[in-house]
């Protein structure tokens, strides 16, 4: 919360910003999923509406917004109604949480290029996504259908499994950079790369500062947690078309359906920032410094609030830049792996992924201590 | 007696005695439920009542004791709801419904 | 009035609020919920309190994975309503409320009683350092009982274990 | 070497050996639990002769080894070490149980080495020595205790050792009751001298000792050293606790002879040495000893000369011969009650290993009317028992002699003893020599009445060594306590026993000087006894067997009552145990069920109604156990806000 009434307004509409972004982006995914299936699958995709089937978004909105709205008879209504609603939540104030650009400093006013800052930011993305179980449950269970149910079952399971291998790989990443701060973990990154060990600088030009040269176990944990934590293949038992017809939303269909969508994305949304923020040097541009970019856009512009828009803006395009790739890859995943198998997913989540997390965690916390005497 | 501003100030007491009305509510719950989960879960609002209190008389005498002990009631609390989701499972599994009044069995 | 004392009410209210829905809704599914929203609340006031880490752990263990595990439990076994919702017994059912309501007054009127509403602490840490000194605190003072707390984990972990994979007992047979 | 380190070898080598030996008492293997048994008691031996040197080195008047490990109890004025001592009197009763007991020792490897539980048995054995050496090393009653009740514990345990045989179990636990008793009164005795003189450290209780005799019968030295007196009857088997020793021929040889002829049956004798200048100052307990003594000589004797057991009657005739040394104690020789205890340690070790070698070869059997010239087949044996019966009967220059002469010769001219103490003593040495003759001729001399089947062989070699060094020693042993008499008409041989015995032993006043013609005169008379009680013995066994039994039909209800050991079992049963059973039927019947089930069981009633009452609460509903701690919770906090 800012101080003045100026500040507060602001961040209202930041927040309303971001929400936004974030569901503006669902269509043009949902475009992109398909365009791109269509690629790897060797085939064309939606094309006919719009330059590139780009219009096809538009038209699957209307077609969404004029569907039937049904109930089904044996459906718990308040839940049935409610679960699509709160599907949103997780994703949307997890996704406010990532700092996505440098902050704009505006004469005596400073914004920062996210929807709020939180001094424990990982725990609080990890609180708030591990809430996303109760939209699966509830809407399993209100659809009053047994496809559902079993569907919301596994999914939440599969959720609170992989929650684990989720946190545990973090706490390497949150050791190595002391911090819960999504914000200082970023200025963590900056630059070429360069660390402390027993008592000398080591610096290297050749790779960029990020965490994923320090952590690249908990990198590629988190990456697998995140494709569990959000259903997606090759982690959707929650859907498995073939064995429960749809999973949990079966027997959701037009806007609710759609809302669904939006918090699947909103996932993917997340977990490709948080990728981006923790490994990957969250906005910073590759071997530079926010100074170095900063001073860069006094150079051109001169004064010092443009030039700090102009680098803001500079970082937000990196920063998008690294999303699109992440997600991207999420889409590329799911349409080249095939799906597991419920024992399977389990024996990974727990017999693989939870040992390697725990591991990489007392490794981590050993060589930080190592590393952090002198000698 | 000075008049103090009950809704404009707010102190430990309003903590504490949030504290206390959660606490009297779970037990309510233990006391007049039937359902076994559900007993476990007032149990559960006992259990955070009282994490409330330890909060904030932490924040009010300024030490870090008071998050540690909630720290540990949450672990207890986790493993609580572990062992008595299990056995309700299992009471679930002979008698098909979750009511207190099967474990009277249990009295021996 | 300020944010702060907005925010108390707000979350006291809704906070208590589901906390009594928990223990008078009839269909243990939305107990569970209630519950879920308690927790959810009681995290909000421990961010109140400045007790930010806490509120996140609160809220991945709690409403997370404890609740998570109630609800879905819940769910399986698929009770709708119950059909007795509350103990039988009129005396005793009177003895319980009176002893409810005179604890919630006698606790109150102690509080009223004894402590003066303190004003605000002077220090206000920040998230991350609290959190660390938090540790410190865990691994020094308090590292027996973490150890202590470790041990029981293991053992509930493989005791529920075994429970819910008990192949034996009188309904193993049929 | 350092004298601690030296005695606690001495001590805990056997213990060693008994933890060892415990601890593997399932294996079988006669050899190893022997090795092991007997080098922890000769390991013992070794260090005992070395703490003896070092004895002997010391100047006479100071000769004592003291060391305190420990002070074991502190309570009030109540302070005990564990301190031991090695002095005159304990350094012969540690060569005594440590050599005899190795040799006993190597005796058992052969005699036991078919028996399953070897292992076992050997533990015990060396555990018994362990006992005994704190018996006989304590510096102070206490710890003398500790080890009294141990040994009788092994004794126990050895007597009943094939405890499947249910006489063999019952005569076990005769043995331990019948201790028992006697544990009672040398309790009772120990805490009168505690009461008295506050120490029970066996030094200062001799150095506290009043300079004027106590002629009250009710004093408490009197009373003191009567009830150690009577613990020292049920260990040594005196009258009238002596009868659980022949029984306790039920155990195996070996321990027949080590612990019920050589060393445990001795505590009493070592006990009233130990403590002589305060028996010497209560005469009228020395005069009871004497007559005790002397009257359990006599008539373990006679019963002796009735036995067909080769056992039974070696084991009266051990009752017999700790008569005598109870005489010697009762007439103030106490110096010739230890030397007698040496000899007899020697010659009855020998004889009863000798009995084991016979009953080795009969294959367990030890009725003598069943043997009879087995002097071919056992010619070691046979020889070595010579020795021994020589050396029993006192003829001179056996080792027996020179004892028995010295205590009949004290009984006679101390100003303690009498000459009706010397004619019994004089008595039971003839009736010793005729039935010691009397097991001569029936067991190796004569016609052979070994039962067809019946092939005796000499015993193996580990057997035989024991048994020759033994004979070797019955022969010797007498030798160092030669009277004066004979010394000066043999040279002036120094007296080595008096000399070395004299600072620990207090003299008897008012000692007249010794009229040397009477004395040998009454050395003549004994030996010439003994001898003609020998040469009929002989005649009536070997040359006319027959005329025994014509010479018992003779005697008719006098040798029917002898052979019934005089009826003591009988009457022990009938005046004082069935009474006891009896009464305690009684008190069981009236007392006990009657009185104190009934207060139990109406007690039960009380808390069984009372549950059911409180039962009712505990109902099973959680939901009310709640509710009773709200109600708690509610009353403790209006409790509190009302104060």
């Amino acid at each position: 919360m800012g101080e003045s009434a100026f500040e507060i307004a602001i961040n209202c509409v930041k927040l309303v910003l971001v929400f936004l972004l974030m569901v503006q982006m669902v269509p043009v995914l949902v475009w992109l999923e398909r365009r791109g299936s269509g690629f790897i699958q060797n085939r064309f995709g939606p094309n006919r509406v719009g330059p590139l089937g780009l219009m096809q978004l538009l038209a699957d909105a209307v077609k969404f917004l004029t569907k039937e709205e049904f109930v089904p008879k044996a459906a718990t209504k308040l839940l049935f109604y409610a679960a699509p609603v709160f599907a949103l939540l997780p994703g949307t104030l997890a996704f406010s949480a990532i700092p996505m650009a440098s902050p704009l400093k505006w004469g005596e006013h400073t914004f920062l290029i996210q929807g709020y800052e939180i001094g424990v930011g990982i725990v609080f993305i990890l609180a708030i996504s591990s809430l996303a179980a109760y939209t699966i449950l509830m809407a399993g269970w209100g659809s009053g259908n047994k496809f559902s149910l079993m569907g919301a079952l596994r999914a939440s399971a599969q959720t609170i499994s992989y929650e684990l291998a989720l946190g545990l790989s973090l706490v390497g990443v949150i050791m190595m950079y002391g911090t819960f701060n999504l914000t200082e973990m970023i200025h963590a990154q900056e630059g070429a790369m360069q660390f402390q060990a027993f008592g000398f600088t080591i610096s290297s030009s050749l790779l960029p500062n990020w965490g994923i040269f320090y952590q690249p176990l908990a990198a590629v944990l988190f990456f697998a947690a995140t494709f569990a934590e959000s259903n997606r293949l090759p982690f959707d038992l929650a859907e498995g078309e073939a064995e429960l017809v749809a999973g949990f939303h079966t027997e959701y269909g037009g806007f609710k359906m759609l809302l669904f969508f939006i918090g699947e994305y909103g996932h993917m949304m997340v977990a490709s920032g948080l990728m981006a923020t923790f490994f990957f040097g969250g906005y910073n541009i590759p071997w530079t410094t926010t100074e170095q970019v900063y001073q860069w856009a006094l150079g051109i512009v001169g004064s010092p609030d443009w030039a700090s828009a102009l680098s803001s803006a500079v970082h937000f395009a990196m920063f998008f830049a690294k999303l699109a790739a992440f997600l991207w890859i999420f889409i590329w995943v799911r349409w080249t792996l095939p799906r597991f198998r419920y024992d399977q997913l389990m024996d990974l989540g727990w017999k693989t992924m939870l040992p390697w997390a725990l591991a990489n965690t007392i490794i981590t916390a050993v060589v930080v201590f190592a590393v952090s005497q002198t000698w | 007696m000075q008049s103090i501003d009950i809704f404009g100030q707010i102190g430990l007491n309003h903590y504490l005695i949030l504290s206390a009305l959660l606490f009297v509510t779970g037990m309510a719950g233990v006391l007049l439920r039937r359902n076994i989960i559900v007993l476990l879960m007032s149990i559960e609002l006992m259990l955070n009542a009282v994490n409330i209190s330890f909060i904030a008389f932490g924040k009010y005498m300024n030490q870090l004791d008071g998050q540690i002990l909630v720290f540990f009631v949450m672990t207890i609390a986790a493993a609580e709801a572990a062992v008595g989701l299990a056995i309700a499972v299992n009471i679930f599994k002979r008698y098909k419904e979750v009511n207190i009044r099967f474990f009277e069995h249990l009295k021996g | 009035m300020t944010a702060d004392i907005f925010l108390f009410w707000l979350l006291a209210s809704v906070t208590l609020l589901s906390g009594v829905g928990v223990v008078l809704v009839s269909n243990p599914i939305y107990s569970a919920l209630c519950l879920a929203m308690t927790m959810v609340g009681v995290s909000a006031i421990f961010a109140t309190l400045g007790a930010y880490f806490i509120a996140g752990v609160q809220m991945i263990v709690y409403a997370g994975a404890v609740m998570v595990l109630f609800v879905m439990v819940l769910m399986l076994f698929d009770l709708k309503t119950e059909i007795a919702t509350f103990s039988r017994g009129r005396i005793s059912g009177a003895i319980k409320i009176a002893i409810v309501g005179l604890l919630a007054g006698l606790i109150a009127g102690t509080f009223a009683m004894t402590t003066t509403i303190a004003g605000k602490p002077e220090t206000k840490e920040k998230a991350g350092h609290a959190a660390k000194s938090l540790g410190e605190l865990l691994f020094t003072k308090y590292v027996f009982g973490f150890e202590a707390l470790g041990v029981l984990l293991l053992i509930i972990a493989i005791g529920v274990v075994g429970l819910a994979r008990s192949k034996g007992g009188t309904h193993a047979k049929h | 070497m350092n004298h601690s380190l030296l005695m606690s070898i001495l001590i805990l080598s056997p213990f060693v050996g008994f933890l060892i030996n415990g601890l593997r008492y399932k294996k079988h293997n006669y050899l190893v639990a022997g090795t092991i048994a007997t080098s922890a008691v000769f390991i013992s031996f070794i260090s005992a002769v070395f703490l003896v040197v070092d004895l002997v080195g010391l100047p006479p008047d100071s000769r004592r080894i003291a060391v305190t490990f420990f002070e074991w109890i502190r309570v009030a004025n109540l302070s005990v070490d564990a301190g031991f001592v090695v002095d005159q009197i304990s350094a012969i009763m540690i060569l005594i149980i440590t050599g005899v007991g190795s040799l006993i020792h190597l005796f058992s490897v052969g005699y036991m080495h078919h028996d399953k539980g070897v292992a076992k048995y050997f533990a015990y054995l060396n555990l018994f020595i362990f006992n005994m050496l704190l018996l006989v090393l304590g510096d102070n009653l206490l710890v003398m205790f500790v080890g009294w009740e141990g040994v009788g514990l092994c004794s126990y345990l050895l007597i009943g050792f094939w405890f499947t045989d249910e006489t063999k179990a019952a005569a076990g636990m005769k043995a331990f009751v019948t201790n028992r008793v006697g544990d009672a009164a040398f309790l009772l005795g120990m805490f009168i001298l505690f009461l008295t003189f506050g120490t029970l450290n066996f030094s200062e209780l001799n150095a506290l000792v009043p300079a004027a005799a106590e002629t009250s019968w009710l004093g408490a030295i009197t009373l003191g050293t009567l009830f150690l007196f009577v613990g020292a009857t049920g260990k040594s088997a005196q009258i009238p606790l002596y009868i659980w020793l022949p029984d306790a021929m039920a155990g195996p040889t070996p321990v027949s002879a080590l612990i019920h002829a050589a060393t445990m049956v001795t505590a009493g004798v070592y006990m009233i040495v130990r403590l002589n200048p305060m028996f010497m100052m209560a005469p009228n307990t020395m005069m009871i000893i004497a007559i005790i003594g002397a009257a359990t000589a006599v008539m373990a004797a006679t019963i002796g000369m009735t036995q067909w057991d080769i056992k039974k009657v070696l084991a009266y005739s051990t009752v017999s011969q700790l008569g005598y040394m109870f005489l010697a104690c009762g007439v103030g020789a106490f110096g010739a009650a230890m030397f007698h205890l040496m000899t007899h340690a020697f010659f009855k070790a020998l004889m009863f290993l000798g009995s084991g070698s016979v009953i080795h070869a009969m294959h367990e059997e030890q009725d003598i009317r069943k043997m009879g010239a087995l002097k071919k087949y056992l010619p070691i044996t046979h020889f070595t028992f010579l020795l021994g019966w020589l050396a029993i009967i006192g003829i001179p220059p056996f080792s027996g002699f020179f004892s028995k002469d010295e205590i009949l010769w004290m009984s006679f001219h101390s100003p303690l003893g009498h000459p009706v103490l010397w004619a019994a003593g004089a008595l039971g040495a003839t009736l010793t020599a005729f039935y010691m003759t009397r097991l001569m001729c029936l067991t190796f001399w004569g016609a052979s009445r070994v039962p067809k089947g019946t092939h005796p062989h000499e015993s193996p070699i580990t057997m035989t060594i024991p048994l020759v060094v033994l004979g070797v020693l019955s022969v010797i042993g007498g030798w160092i306590g030669i009277p004066h008499i004979v010394s000066d008409f043999l040279g002036h041989l120094p007296n080595v026993w008096e000399e070395w015995l004299h600072p620990m032993i207090k003299e008897v006043p008012n000692m007249g000087p010794a009229d040397a013609s009477l004395e040998w005169a009454l050395i003549a008379t004994s030996v010439g006894l003994a001898s003609v009680s020998a040469l009929v013995a002989y005649h009536m066994y070997v040359r006319k067997p027959g005329s025994a039994s014509r010479v018992a039909d003779a005697m008719g209800p006098a040798y029917k009552i002898v052979y019934n050991k005089y009826f003591i079992d009988e009457a022990y049963f009938a005046a004082i145990i069935n009474p006891l059973v009896k009464g305690s039927r009684a008190l069981w019947y009236y007392v006990d069920v009657n009185f104190i089930d009934k207060c139990t069981y109406w007690a039960a009633d009380v808390a069984k109604g009372g549950g059911a009452l409180i039962r009712s609460l505990q109902n099973g509903n959680m939901q009310q156990y709640a509710m009773y701690i709200g109600i708690g919770l509610v009353v403790v906090l209006s409790i509190l806000l009302m104060r």
